[in-house]
């Protein structure tokens, strides 16, 4: 028998993902050895994020590049997108520091959960093979799931975690069968022989791989929480750990909407006339269905929850685009999204104490009084969720609308900014509160040094971006 | 020839299935679960993928089916005494939906799937589907996704021992 | 020779069923395995295109499928064991704490 | 020189900050002294700006001061710059000089608040916000400005949080703002679509060339940036805002929804007049909203008792007059009007708010009255800005409100001069309504309030602004050639090259098969001379309307103060007048309501009819579909994924 041919191994194009994982394997072993005091598992979890991010460049300027037989690539999308999910954990781990210590959760695994987590997005904005990509799902959802139900005493927790798991489950099934069908109709994993193979017409018209493409768009769906998928956003948002929230929100969202690209945009832009119709509808229907749910809400989180809903909406015009401007535009919008989030969710942890997370609408009445400066920032953060120049969120939806008008969806865009006017409806209850009720009962609010510097750089983020994208933007578009 | 296995075969697993999904006894819902699972490893030896079928009836009914055994056994539940273990309440607007919405799917999947022509099957070659070809393949153009399944089991196992443990310190 | 097309609708009334299950049951666990069964729906139609194909990619995809339905299941039971210790039961039905 | 522009919204900027920041530490003193000092600055800076342009070489184009490069979006250069050219510095000086002489003022007025520093925090941000959208050299920079100016109109139509009616007033400034900046932001794409880039230089200069002369694209175009302009400006449809947002500080009234802002919509037709001027169908529907505001919003000022809607409804109706002047391609007269409006409807704010003051917080005018003896300066100063506004010679308001009318009827219709006319006259007679209610008369004030004079910190300022008021008019006195300084001023704004573009235009459509001359049009386009007599009579004319006016108020409100109530009493139309026409309930009925609704019943009901009813066979069938409905959002799992499969299917259908 003759001896298997040694594998071609690109050993630099996966080094933010090697870094990672060793720092991530260092924290879990650490953790046997440190006690209660887990601030230096912190320490290592931000020191491997910063080498990750650092070695996403290893590559040099040479890039695209294609490594595992097209399985792996290094390019603009995956080098930035990288560069966010470092960005986000560590803001998210800054923001669960304080939270931890607070709420009693204690388990040294949260970090290395988050770093597999990360790791598993960056192998899911790298891959160009459908095999990859669902793995890489598979490992950002697994850790979720694990993450949500992490405070195992809190019912919300674990109903959260619960609900997450089955339904994610059930879309994988889904996702699975379409990515099956894909393959099965054009005889290949890999996105960019896929791509050739429709490019030349051999399997155009088969009906199979048009069901195929609706069975992605409802796993990518799931993933990234539009409607109609989206049922288990505001549950899940609301019952799991408030850090772990604004995680799910940036992170792991960023990550499937870059698979959601990679799929759609460079895999099958050839079958674009069937499946722009199936995502604009999805796109319009999670701006609407978001929006009106928001304006019901009383709850923060969950509040927040249908606005990311509405925001994957503008987000999907991105994919619709399937142009570089588009995929530039997402890169710019996930960033500036993760620190408006990380920002308000910093907020919303600080006005917390312990047992009593304050997270209804009515305990920040007057905060606008107590804690100027905390109002002023959540204030802030709320225009530019809403879209409001100069922040960054007008400049990203911008971007966007810019990206899609390109592609000639004026229709689209109308319903966006019409979109961005009702949301503003719901974005403002939340400053009514803040600046135009009086407080009720008394502000006990610890204002610990990590979180408000999570705020901080949410603040400096949102405003860079907004004033000043133009580098940024250069980078996303390269 | 192969059409006589494969009918009465499908016809089985398809009963299985709905065993399955029907079942009010979870230990019984388990084994028809087992039962499926090893009928499925049937098909996959027709369609010669030798491997699989072997991981199939390895990892499938013998490691994960045993953790649900095994879970059914901890927890303790016994069908009668809970109502979880029936099927949600007789609401009779949502089982029509339910079930036309499950048929309309299938009847357009079948529907999708009988439309489409798919061109000659290849001719396979004898090695096909044998464990070293799978094997071969996997350790030159798959060693990618193998090494990252790796990821996949560590987070797995430690989200699962985090979630499981008795008592955190 | 079975043709190609018997085994995919073999492998989309399973998958109808696994998605039936998840729809109708309200045990955590029986829905669990229902969603395995969908996976292994899928994973006939996989192999049944690498028949057809003589390819083996398939075939490592299901392999990947394996894997992930071992991770997914450890995951799921241990959630359901940490919910069973606040509350004695998995009936999906009484978790219903978040909602509108 | 124009180096210098950036220190224009640069000074108002800090001192917002300081007084935001630091305003509770360092004292009122200090908050005055800063929040003033930053618009007196920056109205020295204009005034540089201002004499640098009387030394710009004839026919170069206008200088700008690029800061930065915004967006460097590929195809899509934004850059954030600042552009000094006759029209913007005519802006800059009514916002700078106006803002100043109105941030004086609010010291005295505001001098008790507690929160001091806020509101002077806020109104610096607006003046920053201001000078954005007015010196922005393209449209983003504009848009900037235009939200930024909607969100602390927001904040200080709020500033009185504690009523219940201030928050809704904010929200809906705000709401119904952002339903016109949608527009305003769709126009703006399709600018960009049709252009390739959105500097107004470039634009202005592209727009004979690119576009066809009334064609689909242009009418399309320009309509959207008019929802931008009703928006902001409130005109039909969207005007309901601005009386209600007088529940702000009287100062803010007089600054934000008299004399700045709600002249954006305004300044931003006249300086995209090079778009509006292709698109004959955008203009007349402009002319005819403005028309329709002027006199609604005229007619609803007759009926109020508050001094401040009497004045908001007289600003919304003055607004309607400049859209009618743009309308007919009158942009000189409608930036005219716009600044003499913005002096004496300025100094109208500021004298209502030193009654109110004087009256400790007393709006109605039917608690009033004989309150010149009390106080003269605010007296005099608002009869000067009455007379102006009524347009009696040779006060400020005649000659631009003339120049507006005249216009209307040469180069529009007898209809927009109709409706023009009948407006001044009805404004006449309201505005001498309140001067002779409020002042006039025996005094109905309550025996406890004393009204006295207002220290000197704030009727100084009205005594400026009655002064510009009075001698504004000089800035164009159409009759004399050469003496329309500000006609002379605007001129390479807004001239426009007809030739070239009816030329281009005639040749695009001929390639298209429509043959088609516009040499008609050319031609009455060019110079026109009007007969002198005409203007004059005219001038007589409408003096002759306010005179009239102004009597029948006198009759009504001095002389037979019985004959009001006798015509108003169980006169369903008066009613109706005095309900603002109902509007406001019309558009509850049709937008909020349903929204709202939706938005309950598809979640906060669900559960507690829905679900659990269903479930446990209690609740009643109603129907398959609201059904549907209820399993929204019901925390079940197992109904959302029954909802992933239905979208499933769906999705297959759709395919």
């Amino acid at each position: 028998m003759e001896p298997i041919p040694a594998p071609l191994v690109d050993l630099t194009s996966l080094a933010p993902v090697l870094v990672l994982s060793v720092f991530t394997m260092m924290v879990l072993l650490v953790d046997l050895f440190v006690g209660r005091n887990k601030s230096v598992l912190v320490f290592i979890s931000l020191t491997g994020l910063l080498m990750a991010a650092i070695s996403a460049f290893a590559k040099g300027a040479e890039i695209p590049v294609y490594s595992f037989n097209g399985a792996y690539v290094v390019d603009r999308l995956s080098i930035f997108f990288t560069m966010i999910f470092c960005l986000s954990s560590a803001l998210a781990i800054l923001l669960s520091v304080e939270y931890n210590k607070r709420e009693g959760i204690r388990v040294g695994e949260y970090y290395s959960l988050i770093l597999f987590c990360t790791v598993g997005m960056i192998v899911l904005a790298s891959s160009t093979d459908l095999i990859m990509i669902f793995i890489g799902i598979e490992i950002v959802s697994i850790c979720l799931y694990v993450l949500a139900g992490i405070r195992r005493g809190d019912l919300r927790s674990n109903e959260a975690s619960l609900k997450y798991f089955l339904l994610g489950a059930f879309a994988t099934g889904f996702l699975l069968y379409g990515m099956t069908l894909l393959y099965g109709t054009t005889g290949s994993v890999k996105l960019l022989t896929i791509a050739e193979r429709l490019n030349s017409g051999e399997v155009f018209t088969n009906p199979l791989m048009l069901m195929g493409v609706v069975l992605l768009v409802i796993g990518f769906g799931f993933k990234v929480a539009s409607v109609p998928f989206h049922m288990w956003a505001p549950d899940v948002y609301q019952g799991a750990p408030t850090p772990v929230t604004a995680f799910m929100a940036v992170g792991p969202k960023a990550a499937a909407f870059a698979a959601f690209f990679r799929v759609f945009a460079e895999g099958i832009p050839e079958l674009a006339p069937s499946w722009e119709t199936t995502l604009s509808i999805v796109a319009v229907l999670s701006m609407f269905i978001g929006n009106l749910g928001a304006i019901m809400q009383t709850n923060i989180k969950r509040l927040l929850a249908f606005s990311s809903v509405s925001h994957v909406g503008y987000i999907l015009i991105a994919v619709i685009a399937k142009n570089t401007l588009g995929s530039a535009s997402l890169l710019f919008y996930m960033l500036s999204y993760a620190f408006m989030i990380f920002g308000i969710f910093g907020i919303v942890i600080l006005l917390g104490r312990e047992g009593n997370e304050n997270l209804e609408l009515e305990n920040y009445s007057g905060l606008g009084f107590k804690h100027p400066m905390l109002a002023f920032c959540m204030t802030l953060f709320m225009l530019s969720l809403g879209g409001l120049p100069p922040l960054a969120g007008f400049v990203a939806k911008f971007y966007i609308f810019q990206a899609a008008l390109k592609e000639g969806f004026l229709w689209l865009v109308i319903i966006a900014v019409l979109n961005s006017a009702i949301s503003f409806y719901y974005y403002l209850k939340v400053i009514v509160f803040m600046y135009m009720k009086e407080p009720i009962g008394e502000f006990k609010i610890s204002l610990t040094p990590i979180t408000l510097f999570v705020v901080a750089i949410g603040v400096l983020g949102t405003l860079e971006l907004g004033i000043f994208p133009g580098p940024v933007i250069f980078l996303a578009q390269y | 020839m192969e059409l006589l296995i494969f009918y009465p075969l499908a016809l089985v697993t398809i009963l299985l299935a709905l065993g399955v999904v029907f079942n009010t006894s979870p230990i019984n819902s388990a084994v028809s679960l087992i039962g499926m699972m090893l009928g499925l490893a049937a098909v996959f030896v027709l369609l010669q993928a030798h491997f699989i079928a072997i991981l199939q009836v390895i990892v499938y009914a013998g490691a994960i089916m045993v953790l649900f055994m095994f879970v059914i056994m901890l927890l303790n539940l016994k069908a009668g005494d809970d109502r979880a273990w029936k099927m949600r309440e007789r609401n009779l607007y949502l089982s029509i939906l339910t079930g036309v919405l499950i048929l309309l799917g299938l009847y357009k999947l079948t529907d999708k799937i009988q439309s489409t022509e798919f061109g000659e099957t290849a001719k396979l070659p004898d090695t096909f589907g044998t464990t070293i070809e799978v094997g071969t393949k996997l350790f030159t153009d798959y060693v990618l996704p193998f090494e990252v399944a790796s990821i996949l089991l560590l987070a797995a196992m430690v989200g699962a021992v985090v979630l499981a443990k008795n008592k955190v310190d | 020779m079975v043709p190609l097309s018997h085994y995919l609708i073999l492998s989309a009334v399973l998958f109808s069923i696994g998605a039936l299950g998840v729809l109708i049951r309200r045990n955590a666990i029986v829905v669990f395995m229902c969603v395995e069964i969908m996976l292994n729906a899928v994973n006939i139609s996989l192999i049944a295109f690498d028949n057809h194909l003589n390819q083996h990619d398939g075939q490592i995809f299901s392999f990947m499928v394996m894997c992930v339905a071992a991770a997914e299941v450890s995951v799921g039971l241990a959630i359901v064991i940490a919910l069973f210790r606040n509350r004695p039961t998995v009936n999906l039905d009484e978790f219903n704490l978040m909602k509108w | 020189m124009v180096n210098l522009a950036f220190l224009v919204p640069l000074f108002p900027l800090i001192g917002s900050i300081i007084n935001g920041f630091y305003g509770l530490k360092i004292g009122k003193d200090w908050v005055s002294k800063i929040a003033c000092g930053g618009p007196i600055l920056s109205f020295l800076v204009v005034l540089c700006l201002w004499v640098s342009l009387f030394f710009h070489p004839e026919g170069a184009p206008y200088p700008e001061q690029i800061l930065f490069t915004w967006v460097p979006a590929g195809s899509l250069q934004v850059e954030f710059g600042f552009q000094v050219d006759p029209l913007s510095c005519v802006m800059m000086l009514v916002v700078t000089g106006v803002g100043s002489v109105i941030h004086v003022f609010s010291i005295g007025y505001m001098y008790e608040e507690y929160s001091y520093y806020r509101y002077f925090a806020y109104l610096n941000l607006f003046l920053f916000s201001m000078l954005l959208l007015v010196m922005g050299n393209n449209f983003l920079v504009m848009f900037i400005g235009w939200e930024g100016v909607g969100a602390c109109s927001y904040f200080l139509i709020g500033y009185y949080f504690e009523k219940k009616s201030a928050c809704d007033a904010a929200t809906k400034a705000f709401v119904v703002n952002r339903i016109g900046d949608f527009g305003f932001l769709i126009g703006i794409f399709y600018v960009f679509q049709t252009f390739g880039t959105i500097d107004f230089s470039s634009v202005m200069a592209a727009a004979p060339t690119t576009l066809v002369y009334g064609s689909e694209t242009v009418t399309l175009l320009t309509m959207f940036l008019f929802i931008g302009a009703t928006g902001k400006s409130a005109q039909i449809p969207l005007y309901t805002w601005l009386p209600d947002a007088m529940e702000g500080p009287t100062p803010v009234s007089a600054l934000i929804h008299a004399a700045t802002m709600v002249t954006a919509g305004v300044y931003m037709v006249v300086r995209c007049n090079a778009l509006f001027n292709l698109a004959p169908l955008t203009l007349t529907i402009i002319a005819l909203v403005g028309g329709g505001t002027a006199l609604m919003a005229a007619t609803i000022g007759c009926t109020q008792w508050d001094i401040k809607r009497v004045l908001a409804d007289s600003t919304v109706s003055q607004l309607g007059y400049m859209f009618v002047a743009c309308g007919v391609g009158a942009y000189t007269a409608a930036i005219f009007h716009l600044v003499t409006h913005a002096f004496f409807k300025a100094c109208l704010f500021l004298g209502s708010g030193s009654v109110i003051h004087a009256m400790h917080h007393e709006q109605d005018i039917r608690r009033m009255g004989g309150l010149k003896d009390h106080m003269p300066i605010t007296y005099l100063t608002f009869l000067i800005s009455t007379i102006a506004i009524a347009g009696i010679f040779p006060f400020s308001g005649f000659f631009s409100k003339d120049e507006i009318l005249f216009h209307a009827l040469m180069d529009g219709n007898v209809i927009y001069w109709g409706m023009g006319v009948s407006g001044a006259f009805i404004t006449a007679f309201y505005m001498f309504r309140l001067v002779f209610l409020t002042f006039h008369g025996e005094s109905r004030v309550d025996p406890h309030v004393h009204p006295h004079e207002s220290p000197a910190v704030m009727t100084m300022p009205l005594i400026i602004l009655a002064g510009l008021a009075l001698g504004g008019g000089l800035l164009g006195i159409p009759l004399i050639h050469g003496w329309h300084i500000l006609g002379n001023w605007l001129e390479p704004v807004i001239s426009f090259d007809w030739a070239t573009a009816l030329h281009h235009s005639e040749t695009v459509l001929a390639s298209h098969g429509h043959h088609e001359s516009f040499t008609e049009l050319l031609h009455s386009k060019g110079e026109h001379h009007p007969n002198v007599w005409i203007e004059l009579l005219l001038m007589a004319f409408s003096v002759a309307v306010a005179l009239s006016g102004i009597y029948m108020a006198y009759l009504f409100y001095r002389k037979h103060p019985e004959l009001p109530a006798k015509f108003t009493k169980g006169q369903w139309g008066f009613d109706l007048v005095q309900e603002k026409y109902r509007v406001d309930e019309l558009y509850d009925e049709m937008f909020v309501k349903p929204t709202v609704e939706a938005s309950e019943r598809l979640w906060k009901d669900a559960d507690m009819k829905g679900v659990d009813g269903a479930v446990n066979g209690v609740a009643q069938s109603i129907g398959f579909m609201s059904k549907i409905a209820q399993y929204f959002q019901s925390g079940f799992v197992r109904n959302y994924a029954m909802f992933m499969v239905m979208g499933f299917v769906v999705l297959l259908i759709i395919i």
